[in-house]
């Protein structure tokens, strides 16, 4: 089971370390902020922010098949109260639909990069 | 269950699939978490007329949906074959083919 | 594999009108399941089998069985062996719970050349024991069984 | 383990091959090709039609002795009734198709130029199905796929050949499922190329990554993870949730573009399907 969460670890560093490189400065800010416990932005916005990103990364084809299930466990947390827990979990899902969101925005500019060619 | 069976050098060659979902009742139900009760093919008795030419006995580590392969002399193109399983339950399934 | 694919094709076509009956018959009286196949060690089962534990190793048995199994749910074995009046022969995984795989009782006219598909729980010896003239002979090989990626 | 081997492959992939110039689809597909020829240089281009087996004598020996009596035949033996049973209308299967549905599947998926989209065996079903007045059938498994499979055992050894007429939309359809196939996506971050192209033949746990030509031949396949006999859309489906991205419907445009490229790269190679996959 350890050997799998640090797989999952693994998995979700690389994933982030692929893509926040690529990823917009205002964004990073936004995150750096909200990691330092600066007034966070109340969970009504949040909420809406993670679902339009979300709708935006599937709109793109990009949505990734972790997101969705996370959604709702967000929103099981937050109906049950636990406005913390929630407020992580709608986070992740925010961050996950803006990292598909760059993920098309760099297929579209890139995907010929994995197109073999012949010399 | 099916069979194929054909004469390749003298021998009758014959070939069989049978459904069958061979459960060793160690499989948890994904959904229940409870086990799933054993039940399979603990036997396979294969007749050319009145003859016994292969009897089988198998256990829990045969793949579900049981593939055999065996071959036997004295038969011929037309003759008949009847193969019978025999489960866990007492459950069983004869199934009969025409050698080719 | 072309060729066996067009033959197989032709088989796939006709097999619907191979004659199949199916009747419930009477259980079969023949020799009875032995608890050979509820024991959990591979001596325990040879001794309910055989009344013996004592093999003579014969490599002129073939085993054909892969070495790295594709799918440990459904791993191809084929036993066959020249010598003459086989009259049993049978398979066994040693690391499987009951590790008695099957046994096939071959009457005269039937060759030693038998076939059949098993579950490899994970890597491990299969033995196979032929029983001939009495006699027991064994030659055994290691199955690495794999855990699949994506294909699986 | 598995990340980290993908992650040097991705490296190594982006180090070999650089950004190609708009090509037409012929030569997309022969650039394809002479990249596994020079990677697998022993192979014949009909032994792309065996996938992952043609790469390795054990596991091929593996297929061949589950060939030997194939876990589908029950599927094609059903596919065949339901092809013959005629729908309430009177009609049947046959009257949809070229040649009575018998042997065709080598010239699908098609572009329809005239509704402007493609049409691969399986939607082409559905249609005929609706179109004579009885319900659309899931796409994955069960019925659709048993009638598929039957008329894909139909046309074995035929020789795919698939068209891509000189038409602004075929065209487009062409390069929207190329695109599709080279873009990464999923929280893994990857695309179908990177497994099936970049790092084919190549391990990935226990895998041998089977090469993207080929793929298409042998479909609707059983495989023993299914259990069952499934289309090769439902492949799609699972590749991406392999990945991790959300899979798009069965039969969408976005699938249906991606199987016309994909099967247009296996131009040339025999049909060989249904097939048998672990």
């Amino acid at each position: 089971m350890t050997r799998n969460k640090l797989h999952l670890v693994l998995l979700l560093a690389s994933s982030l370390t692929m893509l926040t490189a690529c990823i917009d400065s205002s964004l990073a800010n936004e995150s750096t902020a909200s990691s330092q416990n600066q007034p966070a932005i109340d969970i009504i916005t949040l909420i809406e922010q993670a679902e339009q990103a979300l709708a935006e990364a599937g709109r793109l084809g990009f949505e990734w098949s972790v997101t969705g299930p996370l959604l709702e466990v967000a929103h099981t947390t937050y109906k049950a109260g636990n406005h913390e827990q929630a407020t992580t979990l709608f986070q992740e899902v925010k961050l996950q639909s803006l990292l598909a969101i760059e993920q098309a925005r760099y297929a579209d500019e890139n995907w010929q990069m994995l197109v073999p060619v012949i010399d | 269950m099916k069979i194929k069976a054909k004469i390749r050098r003298d021998m009758a060659v014959v070939k069989a699939l049978a459904k069958h979902p061979m459960e060793t009742g160690l499989r948890k139900d994904k959904k229940t978490d409870k086990l799933i009760p054993a039940k399979f093919i603990k036997e396979l008795v294969c007749k050319h007329g009145d003859k016994v030419v292969y009897h089988a006995d198998f256990g829990r580590s045969v793949s579900k949906n049981p593939y055999v392969a065996f071959s036997f002399a004295g038969a011929k193109k037309g003759d008949n074959i009847a193969m019978t399983w025999t489960d866990s339950d007492e459950e069983t399934l004869t199934v009969e083919a025409v050698i080719k | 594999m072309r060729k066996n694919r067009r033959l197989l094709l032709k088989s796939l076509l006709g097999i619907t009108t191979m004659a199949t009956a199916m009747t419930a018959m009477p259980r079969l009286a023949m020799a009875k399941w032995s608890k050979a196949f509820d024991s959990s060690s591979v001596d325990d089962a040879l001794d309910d089998l055989y009344g013996t534990t004592e093999l003579t190793t014969d490599d002129t048995i073939t085993l054909k069985i892969p070495e790295i199994a594709e799918n440990g749910a459904v791993v191809p074995v084929t036993v066959k062996t020249k010598m003459d009046n086989v009259t049993k022969i049978s398979i066994f995984a040693e690391k499987n719970p009951q590790p008695l795989a099957a046994s096939f009782t071959l009457p005269e006219g039937t060759a030693p050349n038998v076939s059949i598909r098993i579950r490899l729980g994970e890597s491990q010896i299969v033995k196979a024991v032929v029983e001939a003239d009495g006699k027991l002979y064994t030659t055994e090989q290691e199955v690495k069984v794999t855990i699949g990626g994506c294909g699986g | 383990m598995k990340c980290l081997t993908c992650l040097s492959a991705m490296l190594v992939g982006t180090l070999f091959m650089s950004t190609p110039s708009f090509a037409d689809p012929q030569s997309d597909s022969d650039d394809v090709r002479a990249f596994f020829q020079k990677r697998f240089s022993n192979i014949t281009l009909e032994d792309y039609a065996d996938g992952a087996y043609a790469l390795n004598e054990n596991a091929r020996m593996q297929w061949e002795e589950i060939e030997e009596f194939p876990p589908y035949e029950d599927a094609v033996d059903e596919g065949m009734v339901l092809f013959e049973t005629p729908f309430a209308n009177g009609k049947s299967y046959a009257s949809c198709f070229p040649n009575g549905g018998i042997g065709i599947k080598q010239d699908y998926p098609k572009y329809d130029i005239e509704t402007q989209q493609v049409i691969t065996v399986e939607f082409a079903i559905n249609q005929c199905r609706t179109s004579n007045g009885e319900t659309a059938l899931p796409y994955g498994q069960g019925e659709l796929a048993y009638v598929s499979a039957y008329m894909a055992s139909t046309s074995r050894e035929n020789i795919i050949k698939v068209i891509i007429p000189d038409d602004d939309g075929a065209l487009a359809a062409y390069e929207a499922g190329k695109k599709m196939f080279y873009e990464r996506k999923g929280q893994l971050n990857l695309a179908c190329a990177t497994c099936h192209i970049s790092i084919a033949g190549g391990q990935l746990r226990a895998e041998i990554t089977s090469p993207a030509l080929g793929h298409t031949t042998h479909f609707p396949a059983f495989r023993f993870g299914w259990d069952d006999i499934g289309t090769l859309q439902k492949r799609y489906a699972g590749c991406n949730k392999q990945v991790r991205a959300k899979p798009f419907a069965l039969q969408s445009e976005e699938y249906r573009n991606l199987e016309y490229f994909h099967t247009f790269m296996a131009n040339g190679l025999p049909l060989n399907g249904p097939g048998s996959r672990k």
